[in-house]
């Protein structure tokens, strides 16, 4: 069974609590190596993704939930990580555009482009201690788990996991994108904010198609 | 947190329109999006020059906005930079068919967000061109990082190139002229106290109360190092000296002072600061053709202070002499 | 005690000196007896405006020497009024020959250092009048009483002074505008946080985390009463009661608002206050035909505001838009 | 013996001692009602004072170091103590003019003319809580001491004594003149800072006379 309109409808509901529930936890990461605001965008912009979610025609693709959540946090979270996000969510839209039902491998593809969307306006790599350490080693897992013939739902749970690893180890380097890498030495010890939330998102993807709690 | 506010979420909106209320022969602002723009726009057949980022520093950019300066400012939450709708809508507002320059802070979220706002209102046919600025020595550069902030150098760049456009100068010529600015301008600053974000309520950090936080950057994010109290000439000579090691100075050549306030440093502390910033280049045989000291690019009630040195020749000096109206820039007229 | 100074004794003596340095298009300093005068000062012919008193209010006083404005600027240790002999010295440096309009904030101190200088100039053959501004509606008068003290309002009664002797007014009338203004001028205050004096090294008075002081000084004494913070919009309200009980408005009257800075306010809050004063006077039906928002006349670094109504009339309104060139203020030239 | 003018030298050097120990007391009772530089204020000005004392000839007279000391208070004090200590010492001065001795008579004559300087440039009545709730009784005892025949430096003694008891009794005022006015009530309970001062530079007068300590 694949992943339908409804499930990215879940999705973005799940990570809207996700992102409210640990709101103070990205606003204070961002406050030791940035400048404090993360939580506070990302809540900004899944609230405002909320309302819309209840307009929607029943027959809704999961591509038009990516555009019209992409669309929302480019043109209410600002900072860094709403065109980040935003771009992240637009590619994947575009990349299962006029899909009903996500099979695992639409699903890869889906973290494939987000991913990709995000290293294309943020530029930046693995080990820049950047939300990017936590999307690699998600599309890695995902596709990994597809290739095993998991699931959509196994294929995202792999990929929160992998997110999360990804994210606590960020913890041990220095920053070469985003504010933290103003901080030169002093960013080492501190998870980075943006590869922290990613994993949240993730694992509110995942719990929404029925893996794991968000 | 004690602040004069109501609404956390409000800030940005009601000061906005009480700046608007303030100078209603200075500009129009639009509550929804957030902009402010020069009363008179859009001046036909001028160069349109849009700024905007984060709120939080004022005077910049809103009061920058005016006769000589900027045609828009777009305040985006506090420290945060604006999403692109209202920077596309306030590049339209001003756009006088000569084309709209975007002067941007060099950070991620800014340079992102100005970035798809120019992809925008390219689609729509004005013609965009953006310059960055980065003008922070505090931070080491290298292609492979974000690269330097820009701070209160900013100033000086909306200013020159404000006067250029308002000379008639066509969009290249008003861009070059930022980024030769831009390339001749090094800031560095030092924080004594951080602030504290309406919204989050607590301090961006905290400092002991014999510790200052050298290279700070504009938005209460930690500076280079954490370093005792010293007197005021002592912290002035490190500024200077970050400074002068990345844009070496030859004796005889001018340069322009900005000594700017962070925000809750009293004025007299702003001019001791100047006093041996003064001195100390004229023991370099440095010549302070002009200077500014104020609160021009400010980290809310911030107590610090930024030293900025723009190298000047007399084209820029012609236009730093130029006739300017805005809020917080005014003279000539 | 974190500030950006030397020896806290040098504080005036740099300060002043950095002053100079900054602005030698419009000032000169002299340093020993401290005080600031316009640079082409005496003109001839023309009323001599010096004002003065203790410190750490900046801009005020020197912030308003120049064209249109103060000719001298007679600042004192920090919140301690200077003494008679440098008062003397920039007198006889601005006297044109039309005599010298002294502008004093009513406090003991002040007007008693101010009433020597005076009666020395006048036994060396100058003319001198005096105007005490009491602005502040947060003290109760009394005839039995040390009176209500100069606050913000100082700065308009400056302002247009000095627009009436650079028009050439002579004395009396220079010094009956200043009376008039002074009569109709009403200022009251909140501070949110005390001010630390440099050579005190302790902070003023102490306020709890959600504790306000209404009715404040501009030399961190303590206010009137202490309330527990409340959203911007009603502590505007408080304030503009106060104000408009004591000098009450018809609708349909102007009135020109400034809304002061305690020196460490973000600006946005300084916005966000206007913003409701401008709604709040609406709904009385007073024109607010002229605004000043921002910090001229401070405490160091507290925070806090104050709101200042003057009641204008076609005179006061033509004096205000009169050409100003001051580092502070400044518009027209 | 009457006092002279190695007398009006050791006053000042005293003062300038006991306003320097209680710089501190000095500051802190004017910031609980004023602005918290009385004692910066005071020691300033006598500091100043104290290496023009070094320069005077053996024959100067309590007249000239009182005029010497008043000029130099009203020129570096400054605020509302600088002009009133200044007058009271330049008034003192007048009133034993050309005296190279100064009998208890004279020294009665001293304090009513300095007392009647500060009322004259500060128009505070008794019970305003200022200085001159510790000059007034100050005077009344030194006149009830010359009366009874005592040397002057009873007289001086009986002077500070009571100034000591005259600024303690400002505590319970609400004040009429100076900064503390503006605190109406909330002036009470605080002793008035140039009350106290004055009783400092009464003790030292009457120690530089061989009485008490300052
Ligand atoms: N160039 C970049 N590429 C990828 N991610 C980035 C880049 N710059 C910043 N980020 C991510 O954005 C996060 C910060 O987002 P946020 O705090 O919302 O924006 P801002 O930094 O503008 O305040 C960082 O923790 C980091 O993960
Ligand atoms: N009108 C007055 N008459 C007599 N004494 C006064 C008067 N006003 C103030 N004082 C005295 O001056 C003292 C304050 O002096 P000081 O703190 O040095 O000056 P300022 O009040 O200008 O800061 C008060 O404690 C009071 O005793
Ligand atoms: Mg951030
Ligand atoms: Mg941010
Ligand atoms: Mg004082
Ligand atoms: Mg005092």
């Amino acid at each position: 069974m694949g992943l339908d309109g409804a499930w990215a409808v879940a999705w973005m509901r799940a990570s809207a609590a996700v992102v409210a529930e640990h709101r103070v936890e990205l606003i204070t990461l961002d406050r030791d190596i940035g400048d404090g605001d993360h939580g506070e965008n990302l809540d900004r912009g899944f609230s405002a993704i909320l309302p819309k979610l209840d307009e929607q025609p029943l027959d809704v693709t999961p591509a038009d939930i990516l555009k019209l959540a992409a669309t929302t946090l480019i043109s209410t979270v600002g900072g860094a990580s709403g065109p980040l996000y935003g771009t992240a969510l637009l590619k994947a839209s575009i990349a299962v555009a006029g899909q009903e039902d996500l099979d695992a491998d639409a699903v890869v593809a889906l973290l494939t482009a987000a991913r990709d969307g995000i290293v294309l306006r943020g530029k930046a790599e693995v080990g820049d201690k950047t939300m990017v350490d936590a999307w690699t080693p998600a599309v890695d897992a995902a596709s990994a788990a597809a290739a095993a013939g998991e699931s959509p739902a196994r294929v995202l749970a792999a990929a929160a996991d992998a997110a999360w690893g990804g994210a606590a180890a960020t913890e041990p380097l220095v920053a070469r994108k985003g504010r933290a890498s103003y901080l030169g030495e002093r960013a080492i010890g501190h998870r980075d904010p943006g590869a922290q939330s990613t994993s949240y998102l993730l694992q509110a993807a995942a719990a929404a198609a029925g893996e794991g709690a968000a | 947190m004690k602040k004069l506010i109501n609404d956390p979420k409000d800030v940005v909106v009601e000061a906005v329109a009480g700046f608007g209320a303030a100078h209603p022969d200075l500009v129009t602002v639009s509550l929804d999006p957030v902009f402010i723009a020069r009363a008179d726009a859009p001046v036909a057949g001028k160069v349109g020059i849009v700024s905007g980022g984060g709120s939080g520093h004022e005077p910049l950019h809103g009061g920058f906005v005016g006769f000589g300066m900027l045609d828009a400012a777009v305040p985006g939450p506090v420290f945060t930079s604006p999403t692109p709708d209202p920077i596309l809508a306030a590049t339209k507002a001003v756009d006088g068919g000569a084309g709209v320059l975007h002067i941007v802070k060099n950070y991620t979220g800014d340079v992102l967000n100005f970035e798809t706002a120019a992809d925008l209102a390219l689609a729509e046919g004005i013609e965009v061109r953006s310059v960055i600025v980065d003008d922070d020595v505090a931070v080491k550069d290298s292609l492979y990082t974000a690269g330097r902030r820009g701070v209160a150098g900013t100033v000086l760049v909306e200013k020159l190139a404000g006067a250029r456009a308002e000379a008639g100068g066509g969009l290249d010529e008003v861009a070059d002229l930022a980024t030769k600015v831009n390339e001749r301008t090094r800031t560095m600053g030092v924080a004594l106290t951080p602030c504290v974000v309406p919204h989050a309520g607590e301090p961006s950090f905290t400092l002991a109360d014999d510790e200052i936080e050298i290279g700070i950057g504009i938005h209460g994010e930690p500076g280079r190092e954490r370093i005792p109290l010293e007197p005021a000439d002592r912290i002035v000579d490190r500024l200077l000296a970050a400074i002068l090691e990345d844009l070496p100075y030859a004796p005889g050549e001018r340069t322009l002072v900005l000594v700017n306030g962070m925000g809750g440093t009293p004025q007299v502390e702003l001019f001791i600061v100047f006093r041996r910033v003064a001195e100390a280049l004229a023991e370099r045989g440095i010549e302070v053709a002009r200077s500014l000291v104020g609160n021009y690019t400010t980290s809310l009630e911030m107590q610090g202070v930024s030293i900025t040195l723009l190298k000047l020749d007399d084209e820029l000096i012609e236009l730093w002499d130029a006739p300017v109206q805005t809020a917080a820039l005014r003279w000539g007229r």
